[in-house]
């Protein structure tokens, strides 16, 4: 329980400050410390093997892609305009109503797990590669697709420009 | 654990929201895109927690399909601002409005 | 004994560590900024001031993207890795599948030269 | 009880670094001095009456630390005041915390306790070493542009990509070796190669994954950013590349995470590919020589074995380094790119594909 409330201290404002900074860099930063927060609420969730690909996945390769592209802009903190004090107030209401609408859902009675104490190898290598190569073969495979028609079309757009 | 799973589902509920709040009000297409990264990690908490209280591997499957997700989203997205700001000069979402270039 | 306290006492020391080596010239060496002292440093010449504008080739961003795509792939590797023996040659594969749709990538950023640097 | 056990541990770990990289430090320069004919350090001797001949021991354990830490901290003007003093705790925290899954002995029996010689007992060894070598990219990412200058903007980026560049291949080095050894708990591949091969050959992993291993060990050394892979901090490109602007004791915690991550390659190489802490024909209670030529020995005094057998072997490889460091011209970028992406790559994705099908026929159990 403590362990749960030291994370959500930590991981909300640092969520906030990815939103809110106005220098990219430090938003990327923010981001970065908040995902570590979110492996550490994995292992809390005994989510061990999801725990550590979330850190070499997120934290180590797609937010050095974040950090590079913006790098390669080589941005500046973004003034902030008046005339969309509106547009801003609206985004606050939009995303409070969503939040609430999400936490009251949340927050419901889920029903109890069904085992007080699970398998004794929950979440580790073992069971979630076997599940992951048995039952989720064909989106494993389809995976690989993503990534190479990720790959290809991110090459082709970015050889455009030069 | 002694957490009841509902703590981490509103937890997630609320990074979910911060991450929908970052798409509203940013217009700096780089954290939209990462405002988009906290979303999916709010949902990947909320699949780890269920997968925990149902003691079933299968949301922690997922996980990995949507971090794969991500990458590709992000590799791709950030292309195209790129390409953009080769264009435009901007990487404001308000003035990269036309479809086409 | 649960291996992530260990990990947790193992982070608290290094961060104090840490914190102390990099703060320990603030702390313990003179404090004398002068003019020059603090420009950056462009061997000698007056600085040419804000980075805005510098830019780097597109090539970097391409490696970026390529370490992505890689580095999940890697990544799935090692749970196969590790039940590979109770996988057996359908494990072997479908692992061959993957990395065969992966290589084709490969093959496409090799032909259009992303590769090479000049 | 346990937890002050683990604690010490986990100091002890902790202090296997520090010291390495002070006595590398020493290598580093005497070494070289030795290499290129020259003297090398030779001030605060305070052996000099002693010994024929100044070792600079002193100097560079002691005197050298604390001179960098009385140094002026200038941070310029221009630089991001926060970041400055971030970038190096960064790049220097995720290799100190890496040694912590390294396990250093078999188990120390002592007094009704059972020790396992390993700071934290975790089954994911290996991700984690992946995991926080692939956050040391941020010292260098956030060194380069917190500084605001020219230099340190382009040895970051040339470092980053560099660092992200060679994970790849070393993350495949480190799959094959898992293949063969089916676990990715660092103790658990540590014991397995306690065995015997052809009942005369350690089972050491240099003997499996040759290939594992010169892959491991070329991409670790350009994950250490150091000659022949230093271009990021090309002196005579980039003056210092991506710490040019820093000083002082931050500048030294730059250096330091090089030297620590040089140490992380050889405890790597040590740990899969030389059998860890073993010691050949030494088990629990003894030696136990192939011709049947046993020697019994008390259990504490093999423990003791084992560990320094660690230490001799980790530090024999971060020489070979030092080595390798002061005897090779650095690399042209687009040398590095192609060794990198066209040949290390490939070489380690057959390599695993080698290994996947040589673990399937030599494992007859599977085989339909």
């Amino acid at each position: 329980m403590t362990l749960f409330w030291i994370l959500a201290f930590l991981t909300v404002p640092a969520a906030l400050t990815v939103v809110l900074h106005r220098n990219p860099v430090y938003s990327a930063l923010a981001l970065v410390f908040t995902l570590f927060q979110v492996a550490i609420m994995f292992v809390a969730l005994e989510a061990y093997l999801i725990a550590f690909l979330q850190v070499i996945i997120y934290a180590g390769a797609i937010l050095v892609l974040i950090l590079f592209a913006i790098m390669l802009l080589s941005l500046e903190p973004e003034e902030p305009s008046p005339e969309r004090s509106t547009m801003r107030a609206w985004g606050w209401g939009v995303a409070a109503l969503l939040m609430l609408e999400l936490g009251a859902v949340a927050s419901m009675e889920h029903g109890a797990s069904p085992a007080q104490a699970g398998p004794k190898d929950f979440g580790s290598v073992t069971s979630v590669a076997t599940e992951l190569f048995s039952t989720h073969l064909l989106p494993f495979e389809l995976t690989s697709i993503l990534l190479l028609v990720a790959l290809v079309g991110a090459v082709v757009l970015a050889r455009r420009r030069s | 654990m002694d957490t009841p799973v509902e703590y981490y589902l509103v937890l997630a509920a609320i990074l979910f929201g911060i991450g929908a709040l970052g798409v509203l009000i940013r217009r700096n297409v780089i954290v939209i895109l990462m405002s988009i990264e906290l979303m999916l990690n709010a949902v990947n908490v909320t699949f780890v927690a269920f997968a925990r209280q149902q003691w079933s591997v299968d949301g922690q499957v997922i996980v990995f399909f949507v971090m794969t997700v991500a990458a590709a989203e992000v590799a791709v997205g950030l292309a195209i601002v790129l390409m953009s700001f080769a264009q435009r000069k901007t990487i404001n979402a308000d003035e990269i409005n036309l479809l086409r270039w | 004994m649960n291996p992530y306290l260990a990990l947790l006492m193992s982070f608290g020391l290094c961060a104090l560590v840490a914190t102390i080596m990099v703060c320990a010239s603030w702390v313990l060496g003179p404090k004398n900024p002068t003019k020059t002292k603090l420009e950056i440093f462009e061997t000698g010449n007056p600085p040419l001031g804000s980075l805005r504008g510098v830019r780097f080739p597109i090539k970097f961003y391409l490696t970026a993207i390529l370490f992505v795509v890689f580095d999940i792939e890697v990544v799935f590797m090692y749970p196969w890795a590790v039940v590979f023996r109770q996988l057996g040659w359908a494990g072997l594969a479908e692992m061959a599948v993957f990395v065969a749709v992966l290589a084709v990538g490969l093959a496409y950023v090799w032909r259009v030269g992303a590769l090479e640097w000049e | 009880m346990e937890v002050l056990f683990t604690f010490g541990k986990v100091v002890f770990a902790f202090l296997i670094v520090l010291q390495l990289t002070l006595i590398l430090l020493w290598v580093e320069r005497k070494g070289s001095a030795l290499i290129q004919d020259r003297v090398g350090a030779n001030r605060a001797n305070i052996f000099g009456g002693v010994l024929p001949f100044n070792l600079g021991i002193v100097n560079t354990w002691m005197a050298d630390p604390l001179k960098l830490f009385h140094k002026e901290d200038i941070v310029p003007e221009a630089a991001d005041q926060f970041l400055h003093w971030f970038a190096p705790w960064i790049a220097i925290l995720p290799l100190f915390v890496t040694f912590a899954v390294i396990p250093f002995g078999d188990v120390l029996v002592a007094g009704g306790y059972t020790i396992n010689l390993q700071a934290a007992e975790l089954d994911l060894g290996i991700l984690y070493i992946l995991a926080m070598l692939s956050l040391a990219v941020y010292g260098v990412v956030v060194g380069g542009w917190a500084s605001n200058s020219r230099y340190s903007f382009l040895g970051g980026v040339r470092g980053t990509a560099q660092m992200i560049s060679y994970e790849i291949p070393m993350g495949l080095a480190l799959v094959s070796v898992v293949l063969t050894y089916g676990t990715i708990d660092f103790q658990q591949i540590a014991r397995d190669q306690g065995e015997l091969m052809f009942g005369i050959l350690p089972a050491w992993g240099v003997f499996y994954q040759p290939i594992a291993l010169v892959v491991l060990f070329i991409a670790g050394m350009a994950e250490s950013k150091r000659v022949p892979f230093d271009l990021p901090e090309a002196e005579s490109e980039l003056v210092a590349g991506f710490y040019t602007e820093y000083s002082g004791s931050k500048q030294s915690v730059f250096m330091m995470a090089d030297f620590v991550e040089v140490a992380i390659v050889a405890a790597l190489v040590t740990t899969l590919f030389f059998g860890g802490w073993q010691v050949p024909y030494l088990y629990r209670d003894g030696f136990q020589f192939p011709g049947g030529f046993d020697i019994a020995l008390p259990s504490l005094l093999v423990t003791v074995l084992q560990v320094a057998s660690f230490l001799v072997k980790l530090f024999l490889f971060c020489w070979l380094q030092i080595l390798v460091r002061w005897s090779l011209p650095r690399l042209r970028y687009d040398q590095l790119m192609e060794l990198g992406w066209k040949r290390l790559l490939p070489l380690a994705l057959i390599n695993v594909a080698v290994t996947a099908v040589m673990v399937l026929l030599l494992d007859g159990r599977t085989i339909p």
